[in-house]
């Protein structure tokens, strides 16, 4: 578990990585996808998210067990939205008779 | 561990005056700035131990109002406040920090022969916040109280309710942060603080249940939280989040509330289900029988548990495909709670079986808690929940499990390492004695709450039709039994702390790492850190019977 | 058993070999910072799931009403929040740097990334007040006069309920994140964190990052969705 | 205590002795459990009690074999609750075609009642036997909860939408209604009576109303006076859709998606018509959320659905019954 020392190249190539990010989403944002707005958008922000935590927060470099720790709270996190969109997404199939 | 040998009697001889933790230091100041976690422990109990009998007065006076059908005792509105705040008090005051804050706090350092937990100041920070928690609610409370309700279902508790919901929402939303960080210490302290020697499958299943709760602290208070907070600025900036008018949805608020109060109800039982372990393997000089099945049935418990929610909004107009997926679920948490009972039961057979205070409320426990259990069972079922809900049975339901269950593990653990805790014995005769009274107080009290929910009485029914009143007289008897019994505990563990026997090491002869260390232990647990090379519950060394 | 205790054992570290940063009971320094960066991250899952109950609303309100949210969107400053984004990523990218100071003993350069750090927190929160003040002013806070041109009033109000909740709580953690920063900078300046002992720089730094990544995602969510409408 | 002390509720519903049945397997296979466990307990408590404080019992090694029999054996148990359940779940939850309508508002702390046929009660409930009835219920304020113990029928009535439940009652008689949904200071006194009469009672019960006309008329009404008919019309001046025919139909939405109108879309059709745009249409329809009552709203949707319909459907079929006289539950 030494620490490992991150170097400073490393942190640039990842920061320039995040801006041209923003840009590109902030750009793509104008054009007209139709739904793939929302998934490049959101695919974009997980990639940025993603850089962060591997490289600033050093996940990348981490024991074993912080990496499930970070899992598991995404896990759960997508078990609170799964779940109540089973309810949600499912409320308008019983056929109603009339 | 390293020292099996079964303890002699009690001695006769008062062991040496000895500097321990409750007399190191003295003085109000060294109590309220104490950073031991076994000081922090006796905060809470005397916290929770308010708040226990705080939430059953008002149990006795909902019980007193049900003696007769009308509404005759207090007003509606007043009624109304009496159930929202015996419920919100006995869950988030009482019965979730009950055992882990108390008992987990004070036995996890010791049963892994850490000298404390890993973030001391931490964990007295969680009480003072316990603290400032209870007082928003207690505010609440003296000022009119609140009348939601324990659930706060919108839209009543954002647009309709005119009492003091906020103050008590911000007090559950602080007490939350508390449990939070309780559960934060428990699990970086079972993580990196074990003694050497002391691998995941040689803890006691005690910590097991522990780390359980502690996941479901972690993971499913701070849901709870940002909900009260959604609720509390909808009800005072008139936000829109859940208003109908606006084109929210209600039933959105019930999921956030039921995503983290059912895995609530696994915090108020799993860590009772660790004492249980402890009791039943201690009283029968027995190795719990199915040690791995045992521990991993309580993650199971945890992880499961997340899964379940909706079944508390099968008639609420969620989805039936949901209703569902849910009610399957259900069932599959039942699964690791029925091994449990059964690995009990088994670790009876051909044991040395003792019938002292904490096994006869761990028999209680176990029968309680199978029954409350069961009639989960007949919750999860679709078609059976639609007639059940929100009657009297779920009012029965779940105080079978909470008072049957979780407080019988609560008073069995008190009783068990009481010894420990107080250097004192406690009267073995007297405290048999109540555990008896609170057995039949209990059975009396809730048993006719199953007849009137299947009859139709619905809950949080201030006056009821005349032809359920027998039932209701029957209950309200035997819920003053009960609060005898209770009262009783209170009484003679108090005496016992000042004329109550000197109490040896290990009085029951345990094994485990906390009874290592004398009665009551030094301030730092250990003065050399232990090793440990025993397998857990180490009764009969040598000898191994296979079964089955 | 009767063993000499100090006389406040239980609130003065006892006297113990090893590093004056280590307590009393820890045995190793390693096994503190374990304990420590352990306890970040747990938090920080906490955290997760308690941006997760407002996330959820959004996602199931803008699931059933998405052309009233993108309508609503519309009415936020593309720009300013472009700009908050890449101040944010800048200031994580110092946040790094400082963890990097401390950890190489560059005890100097840590009090300055620090202090840039803190800066550009201030700068996002100071633009966010601004955009607040717009909002304000163009009647888009919900429950206070709300005016929505169009026919998405009402959904438009639940959009922006969720906005001033999420930003809001966001903003609430990053002053928690600049309290922090403070509490480093003061020790900082006394030359305190070095390779052997940078602990709370490095855990601080974790939430820091956190807090970057709930914006990185806040920022389309809010901003974005609705922008090709037009 | 002249009602006496009843032990069991009454069966008064075609779901009722289903309900129970599966309630009595539960209760047989709890009761095997229950008493297994304490018996064991029992048993080896006493068997194996402590006869000398120095005993010590041999250890014992689990056994795979008996884990896993006390996992599968309940897993399977459980399962036949699952479909058992499940299939009573969606029985309840699919009223049948014919069934008569009945429209419930809910509001702190009342029953108001609106029959098809324009007669309306409070508090108390007309049905007639042997014919399945439909609720559609809503609520003007907080969540209600309709709930009748002797048909075994509850339904959580949330406001902004419209909740559906069925029952058939199969005794004539009168039975509680509750609301089982906590709503505030009365929440204990927003109850009611379901009264069960033979056919032909019911049909003297519904001639004898105060004339009051149907519920559809009175939409009728609604629709003209609100002016929803300037946009809504058959000709080419029509503004928005067409709404003959609408109830049942699958409307296609702007962006694609497909929605079965039924009550709830209508209704939301009104209250926030820009929630869900119909496909080729503008968002120019004004919202009506709070010009138009609950009751309103539902007389409404009872218009548009009598536009779908040949007839609307008559109250109350006469069939012979063969129970007795009401027998009254509780003489208030
Ligand atoms: C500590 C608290 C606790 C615990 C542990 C449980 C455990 C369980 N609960 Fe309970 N429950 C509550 C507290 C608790 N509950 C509360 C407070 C409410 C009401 C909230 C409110 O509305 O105010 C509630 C409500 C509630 C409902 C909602 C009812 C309604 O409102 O309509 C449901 C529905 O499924 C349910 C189910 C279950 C199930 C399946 C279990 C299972 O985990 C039980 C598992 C245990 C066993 C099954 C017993 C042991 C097994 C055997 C002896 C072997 C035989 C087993 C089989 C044949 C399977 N509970
Ligand atoms: C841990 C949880 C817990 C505990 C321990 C209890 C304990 C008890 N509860 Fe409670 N109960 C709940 C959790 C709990 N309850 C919840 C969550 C609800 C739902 C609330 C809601 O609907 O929102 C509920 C609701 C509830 C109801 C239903 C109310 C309604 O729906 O209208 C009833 C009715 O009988 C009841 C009774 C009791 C009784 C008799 C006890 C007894 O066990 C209590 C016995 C204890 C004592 C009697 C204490 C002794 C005190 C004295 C002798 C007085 C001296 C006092 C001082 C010195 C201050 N409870
Ligand atoms: C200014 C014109 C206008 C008025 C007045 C108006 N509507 Fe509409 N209505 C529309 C338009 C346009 C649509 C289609 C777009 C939409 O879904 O909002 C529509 C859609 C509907 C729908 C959904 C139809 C479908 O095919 O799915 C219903 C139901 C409805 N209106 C009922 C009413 C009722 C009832 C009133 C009066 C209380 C009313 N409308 C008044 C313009 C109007
Ligand atoms: Cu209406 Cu309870
Ligand atoms: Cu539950």
């Amino acid at each position: 578990m030494a620490q490992h020392v991150v170097p400073p190249k490393v942190y640039f190539a990842v920061f320039t990585a995040l801006i041209v990010l923003t840009a590109t989403t902030t750009a793509i944002s104008f054009l007209n996808l139709g739904p793939w707005n929302t998934v490049v958008a959101l695919g974009i922000a997980f990639v940025k998210a993603t850089l962060v935590a591997l490289f600033f927060m050093h996940v990348k470099y981490s024991p074993r067990l912080t990496q499930i720790v970070v899992a598991g709270g995404l896990f759960w996190l997508a078990i609170l939205i799964a779940f109540t969109l089973s309810d949600f997404m499912t409320r308008g199939w019983l056929p109603i008779s009339r | 561990m390293s020292s099996a040998a079964i303890a002699p009697l009690p001695s006769e001889h008062p062991v040496e005056p000895r500097v321990n933790y409750l007399n190191a230091t003295y003085g109000v100041k060294s109590w309220l700035l104490t950073r031991d976690h076994k000081r922090i422990a006796l905060l809470y109990l005397a916290s929770i131990t308010f708040f226990f009998f705080l939430g059953g007065l008002f149990a006795l006076l909902i019980r007193l109002e049900l003696l007769t059908p009308a509404g005759d005792l207090v007003q509606s509105q007043t009624y109304n406040k009496l159930f929202t705040m015996h419920g919100v008090i006995m869950v988030f005051f009482f019965l979730i920090p009950s055992i882990p804050a108390v008992l987990g706090n004070f036995l996890i350092p010791m049963m892994i022969g850490a000298k404390d937990l890993a973030f001391p100041r931490l964990n007295l920070l969680s009480w003072y916040i316990y603290m400032v928690g209870a007082t928003f609610t207690l505010w609440a409370v003296v000022h009119g109280g609140v009348d939601t309700g324990w659930t706060f279902y919108t839209p009543y508790s954002t647009a309709s309710s005119n009492t003091h919901v906020v103050a008590t929402a911000v007090g559950i939303f602080i007490t939350g942060f508390s449990s939070i960080l309780t559960g934060l210490n428990f699990i970086v302290t079972i993580h990196t603080m074990r003694a050497p020697g002391l691998t995941w499958f040689r803890l006691p299943l005690f910590v097991w249940s522990h780390y359980a709760t502690s996941l479901i602290f972690v993971l499913a208070t701070p849901v709870i939280a940002v909900t009260l907070l959604m609720v509390a600025v909808e009800r005072l900036f008139h936000f829109g989040i859940f208003d109908p008018r606006l084109g929210g949805d209600p039933i959105l608020f019930q999921h956030l509330f039921w995503f983290y109060s059912h895995p609530a109800v696994y915090i108020m039982v799993l860590p009772a289900m660790g004492v249980v372990s402890e009791l039943v393997t201690t009283f029968s000089r027995k190795n719990i029988f199915g040690y791995k099945f045992v521990a991993f049935a309580s993650i199971g418990i945890a992880v499961l548990g997340f899964l379940v929610w909706g079944h508390h909004m099968f008639v609420s107009g969620q989805s039936v495909y949901a209703g569902m997926i849910f009610s399957l679920l259900s069932f599959l948490v039942a699964i690791p709670s029925a091994v449990k009972v059964f690995n009990w039961t088994a670790t009876m057979y051909k044991g040395s079986i003792s019938y002292r205070t904490p096994m006869l409320y761990a028999f209680g426990f176990i029968g309680l808690f199978t029954i409350g259990g069961l009639t989960g069972l007949f919750l999860a079922t679709l078609g059976v929940d639609v007639h059940v809900h929100d009657t009297y049975f779920i009012v029965a339901h779940f105080h079978y499990i909470m008072v049957g269950g979780a407080i019988m593990g609560y008073l069995g653990g008190i009783h068990y390492w009481w010894p420990k805790i107080s250097g004192k014995l406690y009267p073995e005769a007297w405290a048999r004695f109540a555990a008896l009274v609170v057995f039949l107080g209990f059975n009396l009290t809730f048993f006719p709450q199953f007849i009137l929910g299947y009859l139709g009485m619905p809950r949080r029914y201030h006056a009821y039709p005349p032809e359920f009143q027998v039932l209701n007289v029957m209950s309200t008897a035997g819920a003053s039994i009960l609060g005898v019994g209770y009262l009783m505990p209170m009484v003679y563990l108090v005496w016992s702390m000042r004329y109550g026997k000197a109490a040896p090491a290990n009085p029951w002869g345990s094994t485990g790492l906390e009874w290592d260390t004398p009665s009551p232990p030094p301030t730092e647990n250990f003065p050399v850190t232990p090793v440990v090379t025993d397998e857990p519950y180490h009764y009969s060394p040598g000898e191994v019977e296979v079964v089955g | 058993m009767a063993e000499a205790r100090g006389p406040a054992a239980g609130a003065a570290p006892a006297a113990h070999a090893g590093p004056r940063e280590l307590q009393h009971h820890f045995d190793t320094m390693e096994q503190q910072r374990d304990a420590s960066s352990l306890g970040m991250w747990v938090f920080l899952v906490t955290e997760i799931l308690f941006f997760g109950g407002l996330f959820l609303a959004y996602t199931v309100y803008r699931s059933q009403y998405a052309r009233a949210f993108a309508e609503a969107s519309r009415h936020l400053d593309i720009s300013l929040g472009t700009f908050n984004t890449a101040v944010l990523i800048v200031s994580s990218l110092t946040m790094a740097l400082a963890v990097f100071s401390a950890s190489t003993g560059r005890r100097r350069a840590v009090l300055v990334f620090l202090l840039a750090t803190m800066a550009l927190g201030g700068v996002f929160l100071g633009v966010k007040a601004v955009e607040y003040g717009h909002k304000f002013h163009d009647h888009l806070v919900p429950g206070l006069h709300f005016r929505f041109p169009g026919p998405y009033a009402r959904q438009a109000e639940i959009f922006y309920s969720l906005y001033f909740a999420m930003t809001g709580l966001h903003a609430a953690h990053m002053v928690i994140g600049i309290g922090l920063l403070t509490a480093l900078v003061l020790q900082a300046r006394k030359g305190r964190y070095g390779p052997d002992y940078y602990t709370p720089v490095e855990v601080s730094g974790l939430y820091w990052h956190f807090v970057d990544i709930v914006w990185i995602f806040l920022f389309p969510l809010l901003y974005l969705i609705g922008r090709h409408l037009h | 205590m002249d009602q006496g002390f009843p032990l069991f509720p009454r069966q008064a519903s075609s779901m009722a002795p289903h309900v129970d049945n599966l309630y009595f397997y539960l209760l047989a296979v709890s009761f095997f459990f229950a008493t297994l466990i304490a018996l064991s307990v029992i048993y080896f408590a006493i068997k194996y009690r402590r006869r000398s404080e120095s005993e010590t019992p041999p250890g014992v090694e689990g056994s795979l074999k008996l884990e896993v029999a006390w996992s599968v054996i309940p897993l399977l148990i459980t399962f036949t609750f699952f479909f058992w359940g499940t299939k009573l779940f969606f029985a309840m939850n699919r009223p049948p075609t014919d069934a008569l309508e009945i429209y419930i508002v809910g509001k702190q702390w009342m029953w108001k009642i609106q029959h098809a046929d324009g007669q309306r009660e409070i508090n108390e409930l007309h049905v007639p036997v042997g014919r399945a009835v439909r609720l559609t219920l809503t609520s003007e304020d907080v969540i209600h909860d309709f709930f009748v113990p002797a048909f075994r029928m509850k339904k959580d009535v949330v406001p902004g939408r419209y909740a559906t439940a069925w029952f058939e009652a199969t005794r004539p008689g009168r039975y509680h209604v509750f609301c089982a949904q906590y709503c505030g200071t009365k929440h204990s006194a927003m109850t009611g009576w379901v009264e069960v009469m033979d056919p032909l009672a019911f049909q003297n019960w519904l001639a004898g109303g105060t004339g009051s006309e149907s519920l559809a008329s009175a939409g009728a009404k609604l629709f003209a006076q609100h002016a929803c008919n300037t946009c809504h019309r058959p000709d080419s001046l029509a503004r928005g859709p067409n709404l003959e025919g609408l109830f049942g139909k699958t409307v296609t939405l702007q962006g694609g998606r497909t929605i079965v109108a039924d009550e709830s879309y209508i209704r939301e059709s009104i209250v926030a018509p820009n929630a869900k745009l119909v496909a080729g249409f503008q968002p120019i329809m004004p919202t009506f959320q709070g010009l138009i009552s609950e009751e309103g709203l539902l007389q409404l949707v009872a218009y548009i659905k009598s536009l779908s319909k040949a007839a609307p459907s008559p109250a109350g079929i006469p069939q012979p019954v063969k129970e007795s006289a009401p027998e009254r539950e509780a003489p208030k």
